[in-house]
């Protein structure tokens, strides 16, 4: 590059650049954050739900399966298995409680978590509560 | 002349023919517009000047006329493409 | 080596290389449970796994940084580091963090460990990549600090560069990005909009900042070109990459609770998020064609090449494809994201680093480069790593298009597991490719102890 | 005369005015808002009804006041860098200042179009339309506040005397991006205001 490309100039174009962008950044988190009440249901978010996600966190699920397609890609979806269940929270509750402790010879297998019946109820409502975010109508059907 | 005074003689021209017919331009981009019509010519009649109007302050108020061909073709080849797009864009959904 | 305490980065790139070693055993652990998924089961399920091998990645590319620094910095500002002892210090404090970590997640079950560290009191765990237990958090971040402000002090008493200035300013933004961690609401759609103010502006923002620096450094040493030229280069580069990367953070948004402009914002700044990295490219291969001298060691000048190739590759190009919001809406979560993660953290970080490695530490064990042999050897490492990463990105690419197409499209869409059944085959594949990565591995770790007469002296 | 000598080719100069890293710069926002632009056209192509009425509920005078001052700001920058290139520091400051001037009104007027629209309720994401207009209009505003800011920091430089018919190129770096915001502007207006 030739002489008439100062190196001033390129700092000035990095640091004025990585400012007006971030400001926008934040401009454009404050307006969604301004949003987000219509799309998240908060007020939905009852005890039971926010126990869910903890026991959701500290049990690592993201681990093999994706919410709301993030997470990892060994296990499905869960952002919309109430749904998928039929909205059936009972059959949700069944499913976690019922894998085997030694897995299934060759195949993939959830690991038996030992829940009681309240920590199942609350990761139900968990993913009850979540399947009824307004995700833009992710995913594009129901396998999800 | 020497290559200095031409230089300097081009950078001052004012270039106020151009500004009054950008700003006449815009005037009947705004009549178009108060008239509320549509359709096939109009869009063209809009595009073309919105090509015309954007070249002038390429060539003249930026002054890439003064410049090697190849700074001012990048804008120009810029312009033609995003406003031959537009005008796809726009006859996809008048058809 | 001009400086003695550069020699404090040698412990730290020794410790990222076994960490390495770690994290490429528990890929193959991962990729043998995609194929046989009782493999290890229940001793090492597969969510353990996965994170020890996403936390070691991170881990070991923080020391490399780490290390890269305390080489790099006292070199360019021509003094002397302002406390190797703290620097030595961090390192141990760091490492057995780290290992304790690691040896955590292996030992007991998740939820005891969450348990034990009081996971309850402020709950940060559980959140991908993010997995380590508050207790480590609060650790990373102490150990940022001590970091940040041992090079600060540095920099500040001796010379200013443009490499040092963006090198911190990387770092800082490491540090404070990482923050962002400790906020973890009960709202899932908050949780996740400022999870990614962690993630994605640390990969595809401030770690860049870190990527660069470190590359103009190397260029600068190797090819002999003017330190002006070069830092014109990384100030244009550093620019678009915040420009675009920032607003880029919304192709994370599309579907996951926040509002649906971020459909256009994101498709539109994440589709210039090539352009960087385009021009990283253009640039190392523009000095190297430039230079002045010629270096002996050839293979710190292929690990620069490859990194600015293969950044471009991963991050650029496969994350282009599947980027703007009508694809991803329906590549979004599958093996695609998979295939682009991996090429684009090679590329970009893991090559940086081995870089780094590869100039700073024939110089720390006292000569210029080593010999042909060995950096022959080295050679054969860096091809058959990367050749192996680019067939696992094809193949995790191949299984990650039948998977949209079997499980995402058409009238009669398949469910997960069956789909998984289906592509099987693609995932021998690519744990066969994987075991290549390994040997790749092995290769590259004998260049060290591969001797030889030719070696130049220091 | 001057015409002749414009396409005398050896006279041509090697780069375009003001420091090529401003000129990396506007070619790259060009490319950005060339996207905006082209994604406004074509999601328009699947919307057209929703588009055309969204597009009735804009304030065409506005726009086009708008765009008069902005091709009014980008004649006085000319006059500026015409004036310095003559040594005249003086009058390139007033230039300045006059160009900064229109940049503040620009910004008045489209403040008030802004409100008006809060008013009515309008937002970022009542519907694609406004997503679109939105973006690209507060994208723009806020390339107006950052031209300005060039501009006032070149206005500075040249009341100290820091300019002369020799040495100007920040005065050409600062007139060459206001002209490209005043250039994304004029097409800005017509295709989301006017054209349906």
């Amino acid at each position: 590059m030739s002489e008439n490309f100062t190196k001033s100039m390129a700092r000035n174009m990095f640091y004025g650049g990585a400012v007006f962008f971030f400001l926008l950044f934040v401009g454009l988190t404050f307006d969604t954050m301004r949003e987000l009440p219509k799309r998240d249901h908060r007020e939905n978010i009852t005890p039971e739900v926010a126990q869910g996600k903890l026991l959701w966190e500290e049990n690592d699920c993201i681990g093999c399966h994706t919410l709301l397609g993030e997470g990892a890609y060994f296990a499905p979806e869960l952002g919309n298995v109430y749904t998928r269940f039929g909205k059936n929270k009972q059959a949700i509750m069944a499913f976690i409680k019922s894998r085997p402790v030694d897995g299934i010879e060759g195949r993939r297998s959830m690991p038996q978590f030992n829940f009681s019946d309240e920590q199942l109820n609350d990761i139900a409502e968990f993913l009850k509560w979540t399947s009824e975010i307004n995700s833009a109508g992710w995913p594009p059907n129901i396998q999800g | 002349m020497t290559q200095n005074t031409v230089k300097t003689f081009l950078y001052l021209r004012p270039c106020t023919w151009d500004w009054l017919l950008l700003m006449a331009l815009t005037l009947m981009i705004l009549m178009v517009a108060e008239t509320g019509l549509g359709g096939r010519y109009i869009v063209g009649l809009l595009i073309v000047s919105m090509l015309v109007k954007t070249q002038i302050v390429a060539d003249y108020f930026m002054g890439l006329k003064r410049v090697r061909l190849r700074w001012r073709l990048i804008v120009s080849g810029y312009l033609l493409v995003v406003m031959s797009m537009i005008g796809l864009a726009y006859k996809l959904s008048l058809s | 080596m001009q400086y003695q305490s550069q020699a404090v980065a040698k412990p730290y790139f020794i410790a990222a290389l076994a960490m390495f070693a770690g994290q490429i055993i528990f890929g193959l652990i991962m990729g043998l449970q995609y194929v046989i998924g009782d493999f290890l089961f229940p001793e090492i399920p597969f969510n353990v796994a996965r994170m020890v091998h996403t936390n070691l990645l991170i881990v070991w590319l923080l020391f490399g940084f780490m290390g890269a620094a305390y080489y790099l910095v006292p070199e360019e500002s021509e003094t002397e580091l302002f406390s190797p002892k703290l620097a030595m210090a961090l390192f141990w404090i760091f490492l057995v963090a780290g290992v304790l970590t690691i040896v955590g997640y292996l030992a007991v079950p998740y939820a005891t460990l969450a348990k034990i560290t009081g996971n309850d009191i402020l709950p940060t765990m559980g959140r991908e990549f993010l997995e380590q237990p508050t207790i480590t958090k609060i650790g990373i971040v102490i150990v940022a600090l001590g970091f940040l402000f041992n090079i600060l002090m540095t920099v500040l008493k001796g010379r200013k560069t443009v490499i040092t200035s963006v090198l911190l300013i990387g770092l800082g933004g490491l540090a404070v990005f990482f923050l962002f961690s400790f906020y973890n609401p009960d709202n899932l759609v908050l949780d996740k909009y400022f999870w990614w103010w962690t993630v994605h502006l640390w990969v595809e923002g401030v770690w860049e900042l870190i990527l660069g620096s470190i590359l103009a450094f190397v260029l600068i040493k190797v090819t002999g070109v003017d330190r002006e030229v070069i830092e014109k280069w990384l100030y244009v580069i550093i620019a678009m990459t915040l420009i675009t990367g920032i607003i880029g953070t919304g192709h994370h948004y599309f579907w996951i609770g926040t509002p649906e402009y971020w459909q256009v914002l994101g498709s539109i700044f994440s589709a210039l998020e090539p352009i960087p990295f385009f021009m990283m490219a253009v640039f190392a291969f523009n000095m190297v064609n430039r230079r002045r001298r010629e270096h002996p060691n050839k293979v710190a000048t292929l690990w620069a090449l490859g990194t600015a190739v293969m950044s471009f590759l991963g991050a650029g190009v496969w994350g282009f494809m599947h980027t703007l919001a009508p694809v991803n809406y329906y590549t979004h979560g599958t093996q695609l994201t998979a295939a682009h993660a991996h090429m684009a953290f090679y590329g970009a970080y893991v090559m940086i680093v081995l870089c780094m490695i590869s100039y700073a530490m024939p110089m720390m064990r006292g000569r210029a480069a080593n010999s042909a042999k060995a950096q022959v050897v080295e050679m054969w490492g860096f091809w058959l790593m990367t050749i192996s990463i680019v067939l696992i990105t094809l193949f995790l690419t191949g299984a990650g298009i039948l998977q949209v197409y079997m499980q995402r499209m058409g009238d009669a869409p398949m469910s997960f597991m069956v789909v998984q059944d289906k592509i099987t085959l693609f995932y021998w594949l690519r744990e066969a490719a994987g075991v290549v990565f390994l040997i790749g591995l092995i290769t590259y770790f004998a260049s060290f102890f591969v001797g030889g007469d030719e070696a130049a002296s220091a | 005369m001057n015409d002749a000598a414009i396409d005398d080719v050896s006279l041509k100069e090697k780069y375009p005015p003001g420091d090529l890293a401003i000129w990396v710069f506007i070619y790259a926002e060009f490319l950005a808002f060339g996207i905006f632009f082209l994604a406004y056209a074509f999601a328009r192509s699947y919307n057209v009804e929703l588009f055309n009425a969204s597009q009735l509920h804009l304030d065409k005078r506005a726009g086009a006041l708008n765009t008069l001052i902005l091709i009014t700001g980008s004649y006085f920058v000319v006059r500026a860098v015409a004036a310095i290139r003559v040594n005249q520091s003086r009058a390139c400051v007033n230039w300045l200042l006059a160009a900064i001037f229109s940049g503040g009104l620009f910004l008045i007027v489209k403040i008030f179009e802004f409100h008006g629209e809060y008013v009515q309720g309008y937002s970022l994401s009542s519907n694609l339309f406004y997503t679109f207009y939105f973006s690209m209009t507060v994208f723009h505003f806020m390339h107006v506040i950052l031209g300005m800011v060039i501009l006032t920091a070149v206005m500075f430089k040249a009341r100290r005397g820091g300019y002369s018919a020799e040495d100007h190129r920040g005065v050409e770096t600062g007139a060459s991006y206001w002209h490209m915001v005043d250039m994304v502007w004029i097409i800005l207006f017509p295709l989301v205001y006017v054209i349906h």
